[in-house]
């Protein structure tokens, strides 16, 4: 790898429809691709975790975030992870949680994953690397 | 009773400013009296030329353009915000009319909302 | 430039302040979402390099101070976000 | 009805795990029966919609707000409405707003059920009584 | 009491000055959840009439100040929700 | 690389402290070097006595009375926010380090993080 591309991770905290951050996260992250450097994953915390519920349902006239996310990490194949602690809580849950919990459905959407603190702590120790970034989206409130 | 609806955060960063306009909107749907009233950083949903495309979301200007055709009786916003973000009669949307104390203006209706 | 703060909530909150008062002299500010509203408010100082996402100005018809650094677009952030040593968000 | 009986209406905006308002929300209610007098109705907006999921699953050692809230209204016969607008934006659907919109689930909690603002107005209307009161319990953050 | 202000805002969020900012000489100023933190904040002056939910103020270990009105259960703040002529929640 | 976790709002509000602690956790059980900076009310995580059983919430002070058996490698509190909040020797929990100078403090970490 050229010494002039970068490897990024975005950890995106706020939640659509209450903050900016999912909109801002993915202006930043087409930008990343654009400009050749590589997204190494996408990792939901906190309210972030909102953003890769299925069953989230905007208005026809307003920007379906969900969607929109999961379009980009599809055509792009950027992996992307909601923190299994702060989606249990917040009720985003995937067929294996909805078995374990026995709830009465699940609601991730594709291609969003469920996993634990760990990617997230992979992905800071790779940052120790000088081309290396975790960027943080955080809400505006 | 008049309703008093509070907006205190800028606009397109969250969205508590346009579920206080959908509460606004609904009061006066059932043709029930309310107001609205920006502060703080609130006043900048005021301002002419708002252009959010590029952020993917609607704006929320020409809705409070036509509040009064959709029976907001009025439109307040502290005049010591509007001074502190350069709000003038020249960029402020019309309808808009500004107070200087808003604590008196807190004081004259029976209920005041904020929508979270 | 050192760091490079990325702030997105508005002046008035907590955060936004705690940025303002620990930052570096070789640091620099860019602003994102409600925190644009910083460039219209005139009881806010800013440190000398402020950058500000070109969208969320434009949403928000804020008039850009003539003493900042300038408005960015997303191209422009990444490329801060790899020039600076750095990278803390708010 | 006896003049020092009064009507409550609750709003609540805040969402659980993320803020104290449903728990704080919870504590007034009990009260309000406590004291012999009634609640109309719970209103859930914004962010506070979050409390009508029926797939939070927080850790065992925390407590399930929605399954207290859940309890307390089925005990009290009170009724609580998630507001539609605020509910489909941020996922949170029942069976016939899955039909409607397509959707892969739902995840509306019983007996919360899903309505418009209409009733946050009419509760507004009524608490031009002297006797009437409409209560917010909002975010803390 | 004319009004009484529920607050559930920390003392440096923008909401909460507003609040106090706006307060008449005749209404009570009630502090659940995080708003309790402003009892121990000796950088606020709070107004003569002051309640604060017991289990809130517990939870966090604040010492009450000398001068205040008092701490509420719910129970308590039931009442005053019903002598309050109205009840604003910020 | 050391990582620096950054509280600032009160305990038992919302659960961005929490979360924050999580992220210490997780780091220190992957033998990654983590401290934690408390600034503004932030501080008063760290106060002695807190009794959440009333708000139906565990306690905090009994993890972070543990961090440095979980392997957090510093307790910092900035000390201008424990004088405004009656933080003092008699009532901080153990372990805890004040700083006088938070942006100092921030300069010798390379990842700065704040949970929300």
């Amino acid at each position: 790898m050229p010494a002039d591309i970068h490897t990024f991770t975005l950890v995106i905290t706020g939640a659509p429809y209450s903050s900016q951050a999912p909109e801002t996260a993915l202006g930043f992250a087409r930008a990343v691709l654009r400009a050749g450097h590589t997204i190494d994953r996408v990792f939901l915390y906190g309210e972030g975790v909102h953003l890769a519920s299925s069953l989230a349902s905007p208005p026809s006239d307003e920007t379906n975030w969900t969607r929109a996310w999961g379009d980009f990490l599809q055509e792009h194949s950027v992996p992307a992870v909601a923190c299994i602690a702060s989606a249990l809580r917040r009720g985003l849950v995937n067929e294996s949680e909805q078995k374990r919990y026995q709830l009465p459905a699940s609601n991730l959407a594709a291609p969003f994953e469920i996993a634990g603190l760990g990617e997230w702590v992979e992905s800071t120790i790779k940052s120790s690397v000088q081309s290396s970034r975790v960027i943080y989206f955080h809400g505006g409130a | 009773m008049h309703t008093l609806i509070v907006i205190d955060q800028p606009p397109y960063g969250s969205w508590g400013g346009r579920e206080s306009l959908d509460m606004a909107f609904s009061l006066a749907a059932f043709d029930q009296p309310v107001s609205l009233l920006f502060i703080d950083a609130g006043v900048l949903w005021l301002k002419q030329g708002q252009e959010p495309d590029g952020i993917y979301q609607k704006s929320v200007e020409r809705n409070l353009a036509a509040a009064s055709i959709f029976g907001v009786e009025a439109l307040l916003a502290e005049a010591t915000a509007c001074h502190r973000f350069g709000l003038t009669d020249n960029n402020l949307i019309n309808g808009v009319t500004r107070i200087e104390n808003t604590g008196t203006t807190l004081q004259q209706y029976q209920h005041v909302v904020f929508s979270g | 430039m050192h760091t490079l703060h990325i702030v997105s909530k508005p002046p008035g909150n907590t955060r936004f302040r705690e940025c303002l008062g620990m930052m570096g002299e070789q640091d620099a500010l860019l602003l994102t979402g409600n925190a644009v509203t910083a460039l219209a408010d005139s009881t806010i100082t800013l440190p000398a390099m402020v950058y500000a996402l070109q969208e969320d100005v434009r949403a928000r018809a804020i008039d850009p101070r003539q003493d900042i650094s300038g408005q960015v677009t997303f191209d422009d952030m990444v490329s801060l976000t790899i020039r600076a040593q750095r990278v803390i968000s708010w």
